[in-house]
């Protein structure tokens, strides 16, 4: 039984992440659910932006209330809502190949699983980044001209909330999207997300005692939501030496790093 | 017995089933076959009064669907192993199937025993293989010990040892003089179980036929021969104005004349015969050779790209 | 060429996959078979390096899927047709994939009209009957134009004109000198596309030959021989020769003898030293299936029987005259299973086997036959049900 | 026709039979009575720092309710899940096959399903009453005073109600996440920003949420609601008749559709 083995006309070339780039954008962007998930973030953060901003433009009349570039902050209602989608997509990128079996015919067509996730990873992260970005600028943009004054805000406030929120949700997303690879369940993973940016505020109830204050600041402090609400307001809002500035968004590419390390590792051992 | 009249449906300006008249008998197993989109499941479906015809009539036993008091003791189907609540346990599944026709609880053990799923009578379906859901199923249609029985595809998923039971458990349910209604993209699966054939092709009835016929219509049957002395056959089988073709393998074909014949003639000259046997179509020729036309997804030859040197080159 | 040693998995106290070696050759089509539980789809999943093996190792072309420096351009594979996502189009899927793997996007094009899915090819999968999903996932295995190719259960819900697609797109592959290893429980169909068979139970090799080899081992074939009819003297006369000669032969309900042992041309050659005239002389290859129930018979995981059911097939005893079936449709009893476990079940059949359909089918049914009417046949039910 | 009686058993089988039902119908409860609660609890710190009027038209059996707002959301999901699960796992072909008179079926699922609807609904009211009552501490109110049996018994039935209404529109649209996702956000939002702008009020007033909740009233027009042009009774009657509608809608659609 000795027969030439077959040879295919088509060119051979040597896949690259390139290819796993193009790849990963063709599938983020076949799906419905993707543009539906940013559509809803993009009208949530813009919609209650300007709403906000004209109902406190009616209660109070003197511009000067914004002082100090606190009329950025006003985006962060919005920003906090639109973590949810954040969350959702990042974990569905991931877990809705596993949940339809999607991800063998994946693996089979890229063994190399590190590729397959960093593809996934830069993919996501540039468009929850530029969406982001540009929304909160947007928002930002609107809520000025709706409230007739910038409030002197300063250029690094400016980039803070546009640039550094956009990168701060980007790793959300990323820190979603490990916490998929590694749990593989999409309601699992979406709850296990929410549970880790509402469970500081439950603690924090639940640790009603005195000698527990230090604890339950920090608790406060380090979650989520009040790290994104740094970013827009700068500064330290209990005044203790808690995160400020940029810092959150060191915090946050920590966390992912750590999540999505944890993440190789699991898809590369386990069984697909 | 099943017994439709003129029975016709209609989406829109599509008819998936036109006026489509026949009577499934008991006491025997009835194939329904017909290619993808020639209405076999919308038939089923208005058989079981889930779809409303456009006109036309489905009886069961002479009564409509609806007009059945505890239909599963009746009629019982399978079409389709997953139309099951997949939260639901394997047992409390059928449970509130049997409750709703005053089937007695203890038939669902019954049941569950006789497909094999005991072991996982009290674990949720969902996460049951396509064997395993296409036995809950079957247990399903088995619950009301009805008089009818609808199976569409029942071998799907199963392991050969599952065909292979199925296979009997249809023809054992019709011997007891039950009616079988079967449906079957598996030709050869057909071959061994249908006794009669119902076939469709694009809502239509084309055939309603017993098997033997079905095959005998819609192919070639031809006497196959091997013999030490080809010349002589071939000198003696032209003397008596018979034609043998070359077979390819060392045998010869001879169109239209039976074995006996042939024997008789070859043994007059003392011919030495190596085989002499009727050679019959396969249901699957027959069936292909019927429906041709009547096929909606046409696959193209070949699987390899058709480009050429300019590829190569490029 | 797809090659495992000694490929073994463990789940934890389960072995699926024990110690397991074959190989893949290209040219032809191998069969992979074997009962649910087996280990074939494990396996498969280790082929594809899915799942990574206890111990021992699978290759292909020499390299372990996952080193393989084109895999997708030189292994494809189908596992499972509704492993796609169903919000995206048929061809967004195939591109994605032919992206992946640095095909160029002409080609998705190419295998949609390959399977027939052309006018289909931007609607949503969801929407996908179980056939045009599994051209789908054909389309998906030959995207990279692969010199291996991978089926688990190929034609599951195709059309009789689909199956037959299949079945020569398998044999043309194969005649391209490509490696095709197919997964299938359809016994008729391995029989008409495979060449070589591979064989497992409970995780073990069980066999590897061709198909021919494996039906010839595995059961026995016979010769139907018709004489005369109305001539009885030549069929005693032709019993005793074969008889003499060392043949077994059984009376088959239409007058026909079945003749086991003795090869076609040595009946032929008895026939004639008789001065016997035969009216056939064929010879019956035993199917598939039935060398397969044979050889798997003990190594199944997952099996129906039980006492009802044992009433309900027509399986236990064979009578000694054989049965009035078709060619096809006759099977060797297979030899008693060793039962392993003393059935409990099977004492109380008396009473309960009025429950099973078999038996109270005969009763109930005659009921309703001469009665006719719901009523009737209710109370029918209940009074049985009062009586057990 | 099916008897009626069996056809009740076995939806009794499939509702007791799915997790989803034990966790809506728990969360219909604990979240009412804990939100109620937690209310209550503030009301009591609070109460000195209420407007005038609101103190004058302080209605306890109300406050005690205000759970309500999100437990009924559980209630909705509950229903929904009832009827939209049959469609979504194709359990329904198996159920019409196994009783194919519609009405039998649907009217069968209703009826089990609402009175089970409606004993949670009553526990978790009563619960929800008490609970509340014992932490408004001196401005509580007790059952035996005027109307407020009426109220109480009343919200278990307006959330009985919430979950046949649901039924009704699970049945028309045949799908749990169309209807979920027209419900939820009907009865969250749109209902609620409906009611407080001027000019949509005078509709949103004949909602079935906003009419039927009158009947949980025992103060009329307590702490500064704007009056309503019927009573409790009134109010209960206009959300049995969107339910009667939801349901006969839903009968038609089960009645004409194809399965």
């Amino acid at each position: 039984m000795t027969t030439t083995p077959y040879t295919s006309p088509i060119p051979v070339r040597r896949a690259h992440l390139g290819d796993a780039i193009a790849s990963e954008w063709t599938k983020m962007r076949s799906l419905r659910s993707t543009l539906w998930t940013l559509g809803v973030m993009v009208v949530l953060v813009l919609g209650l932006g300007v709403l906000l901003a004209y109902a406190i433009g009616e209660a109070s009349a003197s511009p000067d209330a914004y002082e100090g570039g606190s009329v950025l902050t006003l985006g962060l209602l919005g920003m906090l809502l639109a973590t949810v989608c954040v969350i959702t997509l990042g974990v569905l990128t991931i877990t809705s190949e596993f949940g339809t079996g999607m991800i063998r015919t994946t693996l089979t067509a890229c063994p190399s699983r590190g590729r397959v996730l960093t593809a996934k990873a830069i993919v996501f992260f540039a468009l929850v980044f530029v969406t982001t970005t540009l929304v909160s600028a947007f928002t930002a943009a609107a809520q000025c001209a709706v409230l007739g004054t910038t409030g002197g805000a300063s250029a690094g406030q400016w980039i803070r909330v546009t640039v550094g929120v956009g990168l701060f949700m980007a790793f959300l997303g990323l820190l979603s999207l490990a916490v998929g690879a590694l749990l593989r369940h999409s309601a699992g993973s979406i709850t296990t997300m929410i549970g880790l940016v509402l469970l500081p505020y439950v603690l924090a109830i639940g640790l009603y005692t005195r000698e527990l204050n230090d604890l339950r600041t920090a608790l406060v402090e380090y979650s989520i939501p009040a790290l994104l609400g740094t970013l827009y307001t700068g500064g330290p809002v209990g005044g203790m030496p808690m995160p400020s500035g940029w810092q959150p968004l060191w915090i946050i590419m920590g966390v992912t790093a750590v999540a999505l390390a944890g993440a190789y590792t699991a898809l590369d051992r386990r069984d697909a | 017995m099943i017994e439709l009249e003129g029975l016709t449906k209609r989406f829109g300006t599509k008819t998936a089933v036109d006026r489509l008249s026949f009577t499934v008998r008991p006491g025997m197993v009835t194939g329904f076959l017909g290619p993808n989109g020639a209405g076999k499941s919308t038939t089923m479906r208005m058989m079981l009064d889930l779809d409303a015809p456009t006109s036309g009539t489905v009886r069961i036993d002479g009564r409509h669907y609806r007009e059945l008091d505890e239909p599963l003791k009746y009629i019982g189907a399978l079409l389709d192993a997953k139309a099951l609540h997949g939260g639901r346990t394997a047992y409390h599944n059928l449970l509130c199937l049997a409750q709703s026709n005053r089937i007695p609880e203890r038939r669902v053990g019954e049941v569950l025993d006789l497909v094999g799923l005991s072991a996982v009578a009290r674990k949720k379906s969902k996460n049951f293989s396509m064997g395993m859901g296409q036995r809950l199923g079957i247990a399903a249609a088995l619950l009301g010990d009805p008089r009818i029985l609808m199976f569409d595809e029942p071998v799907n998923g199963l392991d050969p040892e599952g065909i292979h039971w199925i296979r009997n458990l249809m023809k054992h349910l019709a011997t007891e003089g039950r009616t079988i209604f079967v449906s079957s993209h598996l030709m050869s699966e057909m071959a061994l179980t249908a006794d009669h054939l119902v076939v469709i092709g694009q809502g239509k009835l084309l055939a309603d036929m017993s098997m033997a016929d079905f095959i005998q219509r819609n192919s070639r049957s031809y006497v196959r021969l091997r013999t030490p002395q080809r010349e002589l056959t071939r000198d003696v089988l032209a003397s008596a104005g018979l034609t043998a073709v070359d077979a390819g393998d060392g045998a010869l074909e001879i169109d239209g004349e039976s074995t006996e014949r042939i024997g008789e003639l070859l043994a007059e000259h003392r011919v030495v015969l190596h085989e002499l046997s009727a050679q019959r179509a396969s249901l699957e020729e027959a069936f292909m050779q019927m429906t041709a036309g009547a096929v909606e997804y046409h696959a193209h030859d070949g699987a390899g790209p058709q480009w050429g040197a300019d590829v190569k080159g490029a | 060429m797809i090659e495992a040693v000694r490929l073994t998995k463990r789940y934890g106290a389960k072995t699926a996959v024990d110690d397991l070696s074959f190989q893949v050759r290209p040219g032809v089509v191998t069969g992979f078979l074997g009962p649910n539980g087996s280990g074939k789809s494990t396996t498969m999943r280790m082929i594809l390096g899915l799942d990574r093996p206890t111990s021992g190792r699978v290759t292909i072309g020499g390299h372990p899927f996952r080193e393989l420096p084109n895999a997708p351009r030189q292994v494809g594979a189908l596992l499972d047709a509704r492993a796609v996502h169903g919000g995206r189009t048929a061809r967004s899927h195939l591109l994605a994939l032919a992206q992946l793997a640095g095909i160029p996007a002409r080609r998705v094009d190419e295998v949609l009209g390959v399977v027939g899915l052309q006018d289909v090819a931007r609607r949503r999968s969801k929407g996908f009957s179980l056939g045009m999903g599994q051209r789908l996932g054909i389309a998906a295995a030959l995207l990279g134009d692969p010199q291996v190719l991978l089926f688990d259960e190929p034609v599951n819900g195709l059309d009789p004109e689909g199956i037959l697609w299949v079945r020569n797109l398998m044999k043309a592959l194969a005649a391209e000198g490509r490696t095709v290893f197919v997964s299938s429980h359809l016994m008729s169909e391995m029989a008409l596309t495979a060449d070589h068979l591979v064989v497992i139970g409970r995780g073990r090799l069980l066999a590897d030959m061709s198909v021919r080899e494996f039906i010839a081992t595995n059961s026995a074939g016979f010769a139907r021989v018709r004489t005369p009819a109305g001539e009885p003297e030549q069929r005693e006369k032709l019993v005793a020769a074969l008889t003499g000669a060392g043949g077994f032969v059984l009376s088959e309900p239409d007058g026909a003898l079945r003749v086991t042992g003795l090869p076609l041309p040595r009946v032929s050659d008895l026939a004639h030293d008789a001065g016997v005239r035969l009216w056939e002389l064929s010879p019956h290859q035993a199917s598939l299936e039935e060398a397969y129930m044979r050889m798997t018979q003990t190594a199944v995981d997952y099996r129906s029987t039980d006492d009802r059911l044992a009433e309900l097939g027509p399986v236990p005893e064979q009578p000694p005259v054989v049965p009035d079936v078709p060619l096809e449709g006759w099977y060797a009893p297979p030899p008693p299973a060793p039962v392993p476990v003393p059935a409990p079940a099977a004492p109380p059949v008396p009473a309960g086997a009025a429950a099973a359909p078999a038996a109270s089918g005969g009763p109930a049914d005659a009921d309703r036959a001469g009665g006719g009417g719901p009523q009737q046949s209710r109370t029918h039910e209940s009074s049985t049900e009062d009586a057990r | 026709m099916a008897s009626v009686p069996a056809v009740l058993r076995s939806e009794w089988t499939k509702i007791r039979t799915v997790a989803s039902t034990v966790w809506t119908l728990a969360g219909a409860l604990v979240v009412t009575v804990a939100v109620g609660a937690g209310l209550s609890a503030l009301m009591r710190a609070q109460f000195d720092n209420l407007p005038e009027f609101e103190r004058a038209t302080f209605d306890p059996t109300v406050i005690s309710f205000s759970g309500m707002v999100l437990g009924q959301l559980a209630m909705v999901v509950f229903g929904v899940l009832v009827v939209g699960t049959e469609y979504g796992s194709g359990m329904i072909r198996t159920s019409l096959a196994a009783v194919p008179q519609r009405a039998t079926f649907l009217f069968g699922k209703v009826t089990v399903a609402g009175l089970l609807a409606l004993a949670v609904g009553l526990v978790t009211s009563f619960l929800s009453f008490f609970v509340g009552q014992a932490l408004l501490g001196e401005h509580r109110t007790s059952i035996g005073e005027e109307n407020v049996l009426r109220a109480v018994i009343g919200g278990g039935l307006y959330m009985g109600l919430m979950a046949v209404f649901s039924m009704g529109v699970a049945a028309m649209l045949r799908s749990s996440m169309l209807s979920l996702g027209i419900l939820v956000p009907f009865f969250f939002l749109v209902s609620q920003i409906l009611s407080a702008v001027p000019g949509a009020k005078e509709v949103a007033r004949y909602f079935p949420d906003q009419a039927g909740s009158k009947i949980m009233q025992v103060v009329p027009n307590a702490m500064g609601q704007d009056p309503a042009p019927y009573g409790p009774w009134g109010g209960l009657g206009i959300m049995l008749l969107w339910v009667a509608a939801a349901l006969a809608g839903g009968y038609v659609v089960l009645k004409k559709r194809d399965a």
